[in-house]
């Protein structure tokens, strides 16, 4: 490949870009969210697109989750497709009413009539010592409950093919940006949150998990970062120890791929859960209960999992990183399960 | 403010007429209801068993709310309707039959029994209910900002009760449609009670139309209960919303003669309330003004056949209906 | 035992008898909530209270559920005792900022200075047609977060020994109270929610499951209504058809009990698991998971789930029937699964 | 009601130089934030990385808010503050140095590196403050409950933004507390943008004291970030607080010198309008108004060195404790 033809986009552009194109295509895409006006989203989710189409179809909403994303709610059910964001996931509870009793269930209550192209995106995740209510991914919390799907794209390029798909899908998306992700000038630098990206619009589906790494000796499911990290810690076990760890990154929350990972853990036969979520009740158990279902008879070890321990954030840096999993929890983990 | 009896004269007989036949047809759907649930739910109280199970919160005695505003709601406006909603929902115009196949749980229902009764949702004339309490104000936001959004003059009203008026979700949508000019009208019907906690005991001032100055916008009270005040309070308001003059918070006295839901044993209230509120009866009241206005007592007997007729009907459809197989639960979860 | 001895409680009876215990023997304990005064609960968990208190110990609020359950965690910061009532659990969303960003987590973000000994207790379940918005368990959206234990006991006995436990606890208690086993004279009368409660003040601990039925074929793990449906399919399996089940109450979601879970499974080898949740993301999950971590080597067949499948409750009855789980398709599930 | 300049001079010199000791001392105590945060950031800025890694939100410029009312406050009242916490801290006498390693992350913090900036617990002075928007609201409400419940005289204080005048939680609150006529204050600092969103764009009404009337209670406006007008506005609302006359809001017009949090490139606002709010320095105007009332300078001065020194220790003590060990953040989820 020329590296001419390469576009070096970071996540928060590749999303912008996304919302662009559906709202050049489609005049009922709006946006609307705290400071994504001309502050451009916090996380640059919505930077420039105020500049393109104007204060009336990016709104700066006041702080009052629970009126504009149940004012997204009530566009959507009229045609439009909102676009709405929670600035941080973790202020879903001044809103989830919304969220949950009405975008989620409206569709289904209504015997399929009302339908409701809607996204609801929000910024997800810690490592940056944002402490206990500015820190959660909450990836479970949202994905235990039916009604929405929830998507959380761990690359540039799968963050603008999902939100396009999310765009234009009818049904309400919930779309997790990880911040660290995003590749934003004032956060860490991470390789992973820049890469080539069409300048084209494209779709990315809402429902498939993605083999990031191939490996024969143990599968590690992973999302957002935790993918990240267990690619890390994939390279390491392949030079180190010559252990060749398959990496599954997740990306679909709801509906879960079960035929990717029952087709890993039956190629690899061990499970790894990475979650930068809780652990208990979390995508961890969700993972390890579909090995135990669809997979047992395969599993050559106990099923392992890596998550927050059932602690609520801290804000201290050796105490963050004792409680979010890195690459080096997860390469241990993988040696602990080849021993077994 | 609050409107005074000069105006009153100012509605056409035309509008008078619609707004009985319709409080008819509202309270005759409510009384059916009352028998309808009590079905299989002798001689001991079930809320789970029955033709009609489940929670049931009844609007008898509460129409003028839902007909004086009604009357001056086209399809395109949208109302929004909180677990008490048949009357909303009646003078909006939702297909009565569906609405009623949907409260007996039946596939022709519109939701194909997936909603019940707190959940009916015609977009045909653009209604929707929820059960939570304060939810639908914002959804009427959204609304309004779609009709904004397309340049059309359509408004929404979102019906809550007086206990919905001390939840966030009144304050933070209230905030937001002033702030962009919204066509939306917030009514507050207040019943006196949420459940079994009076007025005085959840809300902090008189009444909610006090409220509207924290927002800066409009405000109107309608006391007694009176369908004509409803009416001019509605129509300002109406008018207002259509014009781009932004939301206004009307707030009605009414009467709720029936229990929060039925079964409700009621024994937070006086066992002479309800007789004393009934003697007050809007329809009555109505009916009396028609006749000064010289209305043929023989119009109005026939209005209120054709008022229980459709009535009627509906309830046959929904009684003649089948259930949905059980395996459509498992549809429409999405749309695909 | 002389059935004169006998006190048949009803379960509404027995946790309005621990709230009045409590509030006799310290009067900083006291309870708020929407109509639990007058009215009494509107499933008669405070029944008779206010005649007892008074309505400056038992306080009906306007429905600010943000405001009241806020209020609460501010009273319990100064010492009082505050047992809250969330009405139905399906309101969390109104409220859930308050529930889980502060009375979860300030105990821990103060490094355990402060202390919120509360109680939020809530009505769960449905089977009685209250349709998508009355009538969800939600149990693994309380329990996935950490900072709260979240009990949900099963019988009048644990209402009223974990109501104790709760209000003593100095941490912050969900406790989830189902409707159905209340014993309320309006709904379905099982004999599950009536039964001998002793008069004085006793405790139930927070943190233990319990054997509800022993038995050596198969494991079945449920909580409330799943709890009594499986013990009337284990009865059938075993009259039937010779299987005996063992079935455990798991009475507490977080901490969950580990120990007896695995005891089991290792006894039975065999694990079905029970839930008026959601199936994914739910406490199904968490307990295959446990296996597939700590028993996985014992297990003779895949484990098997049953719960509502991801779909929110619909209203009628032929498809509510069909989404919650029921006696007969436990014991269906179980015959399937003897015979893997 | 706007306070006049009229009872200004009621004010005694005394109450005046502890405002302005700790205006000066919150002052320096975030001008050396600034500096701190700074530290490990450089060449290229990195929120997560320093001295004080995570978002920083410092309240330079909004001493009078927090010193007004923290005059009139014992140790037993209560204040629950926001994201922006620091002046409210320093004026309710929160331990200095616990606080600032709390900042730092050290095991010898308020919440022993547990909380952060936006989540400092001092229970000895009943201090409070939350990261999210309006939170703090409702438990300054049960403080005030608990203080009722009690008997006691005590009151609660909420401080809250702007911005957060339109989140759900302020109306509940607020009617709530009225309602039970609870000893609350909720002090609104209007600093004219919540982020980058200014108020006009966020708020349907000029001052949030114009929504006292939506609860009944009273309504307090605080122009010009004038220390000495929110004294007097402070005074009377604690005084009808504490003798159980019930709930004040009082908003304050204020200024915000630094950007949102720390890092934040502020390109919503003019490059010009924080140096033209700077000249308006409520600091320099109330030492001008204390030289006025003939204080010693050399009296002004030591008060600055003991302000100075006291932060200057703070810090020393959160630079020289320890971070706490990696497994004690499994610790302090539950007490036993
Ligand atoms: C958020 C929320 N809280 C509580 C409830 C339970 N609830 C249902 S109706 C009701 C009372 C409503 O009172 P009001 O708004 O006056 O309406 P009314 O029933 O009088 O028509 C309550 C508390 C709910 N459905 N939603
Ligand atoms: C519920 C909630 N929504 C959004 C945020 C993000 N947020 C943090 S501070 C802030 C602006 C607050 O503005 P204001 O209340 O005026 O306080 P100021 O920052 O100006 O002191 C926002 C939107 C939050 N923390 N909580
Ligand atoms: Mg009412
Ligand atoms: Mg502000």
């Amino acid at each position: 490949m020329e590296t001419a033809k390469k576009r070096i986009l970071t996540g928060n552009k590749a999303m912008a870009e996304a919302i662009a194109l559906e709202m050049e295509r489609d005049s009922n895409v709006f946006v609307l969210g705290e400071d994504v006006g001309k502050y451009g989203g916090i996380f640059g989710s919505t930077q420039g697109l105020i500049d393109r189409f104007g204060a009336e179809r990016v709104l700066d909403t006041p702080i009052s989750e629970t009126a504009f994303i149940g004012a997204a709610i009530g566009a959507a059910a009229e045609g439009m497709r909102p676009v709405a964001e929670l600035m941080f996931v973790d202020f879903f509870g001044v809103c989830m009413d919304q969220i949950y009793n009405h975008m989620a269930k409206i569709p289904y209550m209504s015997g399929g009539n009302v339908k409701l192209p809607m996204v609801l995106m929000t910024a997800v995740g810690g490592g940056y010592n944002d402490a206990a209510q500015h820190s959660q991914t909450l990836y479970a919390t949202f994905a235990h409950l039916p009604g929405m799907k929830v998507v959380a794209p761990s690359t540039p390029y799968d963050l603008k093919g999902m939100m396009i798909s999310a765009i234009r899908d009818d049904n309400p998306v919930v779309f997790m940006f990880h911040k660290s992700l995003q590749g934003l000038g004032w956060m860490d630098q991470l390789d992973a949150s820049v890469e080539h990206v069409p300048e084209e619009a494209y779709t990315v589906p809402l429902n498939k998990a993605k083999v990031a790494r191939e490996g024969s000796d143990v599968t590690i499911v992973g999302i957002q970062m935790m993918m990240h990290y267990a690619m890390e810690a994939a390279e390491r076990l392949s030079k180190e120890d010559g252990i060749e760890a398959e990496v599954v990154d997740l990306r679909s929350l709801a509906p879960i791929d079960r035929d990717t990972i029952v087709k890993s853990i039956k190629k690899t036969s061990r499970l790894l859960v990475v979650d930068e979520d809780y652990l208990s009740y979390g995508m961890t158990a969700e993972v390890a209960a579909i090995a135990a279902e669809h997979a047992l008879d395969e599993l050559k070890a106990p099923v392992r999992r890596l998550a927050i321990p059932d602690v609520p954030i801290p804000y201290s840096d050796p105490l963050e990183n004792f409680v979010i999993p890195g690459p080096e929890r997860i390469y241990e983990e993988v040696k602990k399960m080849m021993r077994s | 403010m609050t409107q005074s009896n000069e105006n009153q004269s100012s509605v056409s007989v035309e509008k008078l007429k619609w707004m009985y036949e319709q409080m008819v047809k509202i309270r005759y759907y409510e009384d059916q209801m009352v028998e309808v649930y009590t079905e299989g739910k002798k001689p001991v109280f079930n809320i789970g068993a029955g033709t009609v199970p489940g929670e049931m919160h009844l609007s008898t005695g509460q129409e003028p709310a839902a007909v004086g505003i009604g009357a001056h709601l086209k399809k395109e406006d949208t109302v929004t309707s909180p677990h008490r909603p048949h009357h909303h929902a009646i003078a909006k115009g939702v297909d009565l039959k569906r609405m009623t196949a949907e409260i007996f749980g039946k596939e022709t229902g519109l939701g194909k029994g997936k909603g019940g009764h707190m959940h009916l949702f015609d977009p045909e004339v653009k209604f929707a209910c929820s059960g939570i309490v304060a939810a639908g104000i914002p959804h009427a936001v959204g609304a309004a900002m779609a009709a904004k959004m397309k340049g059309k003059d359509w408004v929404a009203v979102a019906f809550i009760g007086e206990g919905a008026a001390n939840a966030g979700a009144f304050h933070e949508s209230l905030n937001l449609a002033a702030l962009w000019n919204l066509p939306l009208i917030v009514v507050v019907e207040d019943n006196a009670y949420g459940i079994s906690v009076p007025k005085k005991s959840s809300t902090s001032v008189d009444s909610n139309d006090k409220r509207a100055d924290a927002y800066g916008i409009a405000g109107a009270y309608v006391k007694d209960n009176d369908p004509i005040a409803m009416y001019l309070a509605a129509e300002e308001a109406v008018s207002r919303a259509r014009n781009g003059q932004g939301p206004t918070i009307i707030e009605i006295e009414t009467y709720r003669y029936l229990g929060h839901f039925q079964g409700d044993p009621e024994l937070y209230r006086d066992k002479a309330e309800v007789p004393g509120l009934r003697e007050l009866d809007p329809i009555v009241k109505l009916k009396e003004k028609l006749i000064e206005k010289s209305t043929d007592e023989k119009e109005l007997d026939e209005m209120e056949e054709r008022a229980k007729q459709e009535v009627d009907e509906a309830y046959q459809f929904a009684r003649d209906s089948n259930f949905p197989a059980p395996e459509a639960a498992l549809e429409d979860v999405f749309t695909s």
